[in-house]
């Protein structure tokens, strides 16, 4: 009898935040043992979806049945306690506590006499991480740990609750090749032992890897529904925008001038060493003008790191080594040195270091050039306002107002504000970490093309990025680090992900389970 | 999907409540102003609360507290606060009686050098918070008795009174000025002090791109400095500038109690931060407005003096304005979108 | 003219003309009248009780209806409390100024609108006032330092003095009168002064400190009786309280004042500073209901209060309990 | 792959410099008792300050700040204030003298509803907070108002003298017992309280999943929400313990003055906010310990005592200790990881 019911079914969900549907008339039903793709553009509303099933959004219209029990949650407690799980997008930990608390957070393990049983907790988190590849001492502060291995943190909480339904809400977003694959491996063997699984990533390759199904939401409503290893990702593409999208990649018609930049051999020994933190290690690249130069790696290979020493925002300590910026010998010293030198940054994390999420979207715009909308310090408002237009029309940003706080975009629109705030700057360098981190695929294609444009005007782009597929299709040339030093540098034209991968691990053999696009 | 996105966002037109509630922080001062009306003592007809002379008797009460709030509204966009005002504001009233009557210093120098105090020792506090990276509450409560100390030893611990005249120890008359009224004896000049350094707070934060980066460290100080905001000067700037304004009110404060005394401005850091926080800015950083704090600084004037005006027992005045300050907060909570 | 003179015995009208209030204001013992009371601190024990016994002298005066006003030690805001006195159009106002300066102005303000103005404790300069009822702290001081010269320490000894808080007034006067009391014996030497700040506890924390600096103390001089207590109880905790005498003032008639202090016997000695709460209710009737005149100063002796007199006046002060 | 992690992860032995690090909020206890070793003031060769009564006293003088510190250090884990300490702390000293004195209450009923008085006020402060979402500095600003002013009405203003006995008006000799001497009439019960209360705080915040979930509210209260740890619930019970411990305090502080004045415990929320902040507990939340408050508390407590016994300047009190809070606190950022 039990047989015969879903183990998810939602039915008629609706969400509104103020003037936003978030979710329309949404019908989604999970099996189990069934990895169930939701794909969609930003703020398709997939988080909205799965947050209304995990118990943290708790206002909405339609109904939903575990099991064929009608349930309502009124927060996530509730939700675990049905067996539902959720890794959020956003990276939800608590800095100050260590993993194993972390992981363990409101159902800490308990002794007899009601205390908290620390050594079993350590010991089990020990355990979490063992399986999904990670080894990472248990005590550590979770703040001291790098993006991608909160992430995995994240994962080995979620697992840990052995639920029935297990949501991950963009998993991967800042894992490379390798950890992605552990994670599949987890994936594989939750499914066959009846987990259903929701899976939201904008990463399209993945999602023929792992998915038994795929939803497609489009403005909050269910678009369509199929087995996305029948389709190719082309075709799953074209679904989630609406329209095909002819090429992905516009690899620049790399016609390259002079030398831009030039790395020396360079070194950074930190005053103060932080646990975890890759410093540059003897690092030597160059990026010419009009060059779109890749710095790929693993996770921990020191990619941000080296970016950061070049804006001069890395902690301090002894730099040697050399860095020319056209020719002549430069100091990094900070960001209003380097902004003035022509380098502009737009970092990884936008949410933390990029946005005043609360602010406008011309304040944000316009926060790094504000000197050349007026004069004595005085801004003139129309001045501010043309230049913020002018961005957002050559970003082909979507937007209402530009009084519009910058935090009711969705991630790709955000990921362009921080972009065209660099822009207005006018740099001849551009430093970008992880540039297309949770952008969805319609917008990544906007900013490789924006890349392509301003490239052949002449900029040079250094461009770390943890996918593959990325590194290939954008840049000339790839640079892979290891362990704070540069290892192998590729051109574009003659090699293929394989070759990356391998050289970023450290190994001569070529990973063929790396699919490509 | 443009059209569509585009659809999703235009329904956003501001409504009329949105438009409302965009004067959200004035919302308190108005009930609390008609609350006063209506509870006002009347004498042979007259609602004493709005007689002419009360409401300037308001104004000016609230003017020291107010020039102190706009200050304390820079430091707490940025997300610091400043508890040394108070103190700051102290030594500046001992400082301008010192000069001016007891070393016979002029108007001019003795205003300069008593606001250029204010102003370096705020920039200190800048200093220490910005550079050293201590947290700012902890750096301005050392400031608050470092300043007290100052002032008592300036002073020789007793308040200094001012005479006017151009003997010696008399202050310059035109000191004395300052504390006058104008427009027929009716506009206090302090009040007209407040007014000029709130409006020009108002225009600044405004116009100028140093506002900008204000607001950016506030709302996020990592964010602001990978921008290329100049976040150690804006702090220390900041700091400066509350430090100046908390020196200007104790000029205001010397002159209108004819005395400069060391234990002058006791307490008034947490009235003013009450009227910044009343008038709906942040105590995190990044929000908030001038013109919200020259709205909490009202309320609390108007609250004061409505509960004076019906002689309430101090003790419940003190309930009644705890109740009052918690009641302002809580409105501004009510916000259409949260 | 008549009431001209009656009023203005010692005072000449800054205003001239017309005396302040007295024709306005006194309407006999048909008329009603609002006293407006603008006190400097209530946190203060002996303004409290200030307050208190001018409520209950208006008690008794069947006409006054007297309002409370507290400025929290802050001079601005008394300034305020007065000006909104005015405002209400009170028959008199009887103020205990926080400080004299600064509250000059707005006493003159209401005098020369009219009403009456009795000044308490501290004056306010100028003449813009009706009458002045206080102390005299130096007196006082004097007496404190006679007393510990003369009965004490005769032989001579070692005395500390604890010290109300740095830049008031009375601490400064309650000093000077000290020195002067005291000079008559040279063998009284005074070893190390501390501020208390007016606090029992802060009066205690410094006793400690004093106690552990000092081995050989005769008698704690305290600036006020909590004070005098807290050195009393530091005294006490090292079991040193035998060895030294107590001296406080304000000698306030409650349970947790001077005098019951004086009669427990942690005290030896306490000097009144009167609060002046009755005198300024006779002093009002005077003018409003019996359209007298009062003097222009009048300053209330201290006493002694020691052991021997300690219950007797206690009972005396709080005639119902 | 695996290997490289490996490597990465360990490298992190913690160094001996590290370890040195993790009692940093030691440090400037350490420097402060040294330097008062060295400025002490010597009878006969015995270095005063360290004398047995002398300590005892220090610990003493702090045993009331260091109780309300320990309440606080949970409340700015949290990530809140509460400014209301002081004034719940003579609330609570003006409670058990009218009930013991003057209604004639016996000693456990008046200790056990002065300290519900105090929890109560706390967690209603808590609400407020929690679940109106009105920032805590505002609403503890306003419970300072009220409980001061409830603390005037309940006393009538005045200090309320405590008298032991068993007759009428007297409280019970037990109660005298709290601020006696023990162990040979060298240790204040107070301290013995104080240690009690810090001892209990550091274990439950060390073996509690409760602590967890404290530091999980101030760390990131989403992430804490998500993981159904219930926030609300934990806010409210974390100022109800600040305001029982506040209470505790104010019952101590009766008992050691022999009186309970409405006024007792003004401004000792900012000298227990310095204790916090000076042991390293970070105001904006989920970092901290109780030990290091104690430790801040212990410092501010050297740091008078040795000025006290040096006999300096009131005034020049205020600037040394302005100078040693901000030095201390810098010393809090000589992390080296930061
Ligand atoms: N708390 C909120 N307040 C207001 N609007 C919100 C809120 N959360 C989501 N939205 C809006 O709801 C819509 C759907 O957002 P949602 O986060 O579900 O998108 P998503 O499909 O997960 O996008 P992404 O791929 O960028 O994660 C967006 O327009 C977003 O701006
Ligand atoms: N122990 C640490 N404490 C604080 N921050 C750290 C620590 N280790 C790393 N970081 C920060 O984390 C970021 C680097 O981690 P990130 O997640 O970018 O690694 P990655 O992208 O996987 O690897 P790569 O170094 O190749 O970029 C940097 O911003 C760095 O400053
Ligand atoms: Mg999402
Ligand atoms: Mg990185």
């Amino acid at each position: 009898m039990a047989e015969s019911f879903d183990l998810v079914r939602m039915v008629g969900i609706g969400k509104r935040y103020g003037g936003v549907q978030a979710c329309h008339e949404v019908d989604f039903v999970l099996g189990a043992g069934e990895v169930h793709a939701l794909l969609g553009e930003n703020g398709a509303g997939k988080s909205t979806l799965m947050k209304i099933l995990s118990g943290d959004v708790t206002e909405y219209a339609g109904s939903i049945a575990i099991n064929g029990t009608p349930v309502r949650f009124s927060g996530p407690t509730d939700a675990q306690a049905a067996g539902i799980a959720m890794i959020h997008q956003e990276l939800d930990l608590v800095p100050g506590l260590s993993v194993a608390d972390n992981i363990f957070l409101g159902r800490e393990l308990r002794t007899t006499v009601r205390t908290v049983d620390r050594r079993r907790m350590e010991r089990e988190a020990r355990e979490l991480l063992d399986r999904s590849g990670v080894s990472l001492d248990p005590r550590r502060p979770v703040g001291e740990l790098r993006v991608g291995e909160q992430q995995l943190v994240t994962i080995a909480k979620a697992i840990s609750l052995d639920a029935r339904v297990l949501i991950m809400d963009e998993p991967t977003s800042a894992l490379t090749s390798s950890e992605v694959e552990r994670l599949f491996d987890v994936i594989r063997e939750l499914r066959n032992s009846g987990v259903g699984i929701v899976y939201i990533s904008h990463r399209m390759e993945e999602i023929a890897k792992v998915a038994d199904r795929a939803t497609v939401l489009r403005n909050g409503k269910i678009v369509t529904s199929f087995d996305p290893r029948k389709l190719s990702t082309a075709e799953v593409v074209e679904a989630m925008v609406g329209r095909p999208v002819q090429t992905m990649f516009t690899t620049p018609d790399s016609d390259t001038g002079d030398e831009l930049l030039r790395v020396e051999n360079l070194k950074l020994k930190a005053r103060r060493p932080r646990p975890g933190r890759r410093d540059p290690d003897g690092i030597s690249l160059t990026v010419r003008s009009g060059e779109i130069v890749g710095l790929a790696g693993l996770l921990g290979a020191g990619r941000t790191e080296l970016l950061e020493t070049l804006y001069g925002v890395a902690p301090g300590g002894t730099r040697t080594g050399r860095i020319l910026l056209q020719g002549k010998p430069i100091q990094p010293r900070g960001p209003r040195q380097a902004l003035a030198q022509g380098i502009g940054f737009v970092p990884e994390d936008r949410r933390a270091s990029g946005l005043v999420l609360f602010h406008s979207i011309l304040a944000n715009t316009v926060v790094s050039s504000l000197p050349s909308y007026g004069r004595l310090g005085v801004i003139a408002r129309r001045m501010e306002r043309a230049a913020s237009t002018r961005m957002a029309d050559r970003l082909r940003l979507k937007f209402g107002r530009l009084q519009d706080e910058v935090g009711t975009l969705s991630g790709g629109n955000q990921q362009k504000v921080v972009f065209g705030r660099m822009l207005l700057t006018e740099p001849k360098l551009l430093l970008l970490d992880e540039p297309t981190r949770g952008v969805d695929v319609g917008a990544k294609a906007e900013i490789y093309r924006l890349l392509g444009e301003l490239a052949a005007q002449g900029l040079g782009v250094l461009l770390a990025s943890s996918e593959l597929p990325e590194l290939v299709g954008v840049c000339d040339r790839v640079v892979v680090l290891r362990d704070g030093r540069d290892v192998a540098s590729f051109s574009t034209a003659d090699s293929g992900e394989g070759e990356l991968l391998a050289a970023a691990m450290g190994q001569g053999a070529v990973f063929d389970e790396v699919g490509g696009v | 999907m443009t059209d569509v996105q585009d659809k999703v966002v235009t329904t956003e037109k501001p409504s009329v409540v949105a438009t409302l509630f965009r004067f959200q922080s004035v919302f308190g001062l108005i009930a609390v102003f008609v609350a006063a009306i209506i509870f006002s003592p009347r004498k042979n007809g007259e609602i004493l609360f709005v007689s002419a002379d009360n409401l300037a008797n308001v104004v000016r009460a609230v003017s020291e507290i107010g020039i102190i709030a706009v200050g304390m509204t820079f430091v707490i966009l940025i997300g610091g606060i400043d508890l040394s005002v108070g103190a700051v504001l102290g030594l500046a009233a001992v400082g301008s009686a010192v000069l001016m009557v007891e070393n016979d210093w002029g108007f001019l120098p003795s205003v300069v050098l008593v606001l250029a105090i204010g102003l370096v020792f705020g920039a200190l506090q800048g200093v220490a918070t910005a550079m050293i990276g201590i947290q700012s509450f902890i750096v301005t409560l050392a400031g608050l008795q470092i300043a007290r100390g100052l002032a008592r030893i300036w002073s020789g611990g007793q308040g200094v009174a001012i005479a006017y005249g151009d003997g010696p120890k008399e202050a310059p008359t035109s000191f004395a000025l300052l504390g006058e009224r104008t427009f027929g004896g009716l506009v206090p000049i302090p009040v007209i002090i407040f007014a000029v350094v709130a409006i020009a707070a108002v225009v600044f934060l405004r116009v100028s791109a140093f506002s900008r980066h204000l607001y950016a460290v506030g709302g996020n100080e990592k964010a602001a400095r990978l921008s290329g905001v100049p976040v150690v000067r804006v702090k220390i700037a900041v700091f400066a500038i509350c430090g100046l304004l908390a020196s200007l009110a104790g000029i205001v404060h010397a002159v209108q109690l004819n005395q400069g005394s060391p234990n002058d401005g006791i307490g008034y850091e947490l009235d003013a931060i009450a009227a910044v926080v009343i008038g709906g800015t942040s105590l995190a950083g990044g929000r908030g407005s001038v013109a919200g704090t020259v709205a909490g600084a009202l309320l609390l004037g108007v609250l004061n003096n409505i509960l004076a005006l019906n002689n309430i027992d101090s003790n419940i005045q003190l309930l009644i304005k705890g109740l009052v300050i918690v009641a302002a907060a809580a409105l501004q909570r009510l916000r259409p979108t949260s | 003219a008549l009431v001209l003179a009656g009023c203005g015995t010692t005072s000449e009208r800054a205003s001239g003309g017309a005396s302040p209030g007295s024709s306005k204001s006194c309407k006999g013992t048909d008329g009603k009248y609002t006293i407006g009371m603008s006190q400097a601190n209530v946190a203060e024990p002996y303004r409290q009780r200030m307050d208190d016994d001018i409520k209950a002298a208006a008690k008794d005066v069947p006409q006054f209806d007297v309002k409370f006003a507290d400025a929290a030690q802050d001079n601005a805001k008394q300034v305020a409390d007065v000006e909104n006195y005015i405002t209400q159009q009170i028959d008199l106002l009887i103020i205990s100024p926080n400080e004299a300066k600064p509250l000059t102005a707005v006493v003159k303000k209401a005098y020369d609108k009219g009403i009456p103005v009795i000044v308490l404790d501290r004056k306010v300069e100028g003449d813009a006032y009706t009458g002045f009822i206080g102390g005299d702290n130096v007196q006082i001081g004097r007496e404190a330092g006679k007393y510990i010269a003369e009965k004490l320490l005769p032989q001579g000894g070692n005395v500390v003095e604890l010290k109300g808080l740095a830049g008031a007034t009375p601490q400064a006067e309650r000093h000077e009168g000290f020195v002067e009391g005291i000079k008559g014996n040279p063998k009284v030497k005074v070893i190390a002064s501390a501020s208390g700040d007016w606090l029992r506890e802060k009066g205690q924390a410094q006793m400690d400190a004093l106690l552990k600096a000092n081995p050989k103390i005769d008698v704690v001089y305290s600036h006020n009786d909590p004070m005098a207590e807290g050195a009393y109880l530091a005294a006490k905790a090292v079991g040193r309280e035998k060895e030294m005498k107590f001296t406080g003032i304000d000698a306030l008639p409650i349970p947790s004042g001077g005098i019951k202090a004086v009669e427990q016997g942690r005290l030896s000695a306490t000097f009144t500073y009167p609060t002046n709460g009755k005198e300024a209710i006779a002093a009002a009737k005077k003018i409003l209901v019996e359209c007298g005149t009062i003097e222009k100063t009048q300053t209330l002796p201290t006493r002694l209060i020691d052991a021997s007199n300690a219950a007797k006046i206690y009972a005396e002060e709080n005639p119902t309990g």
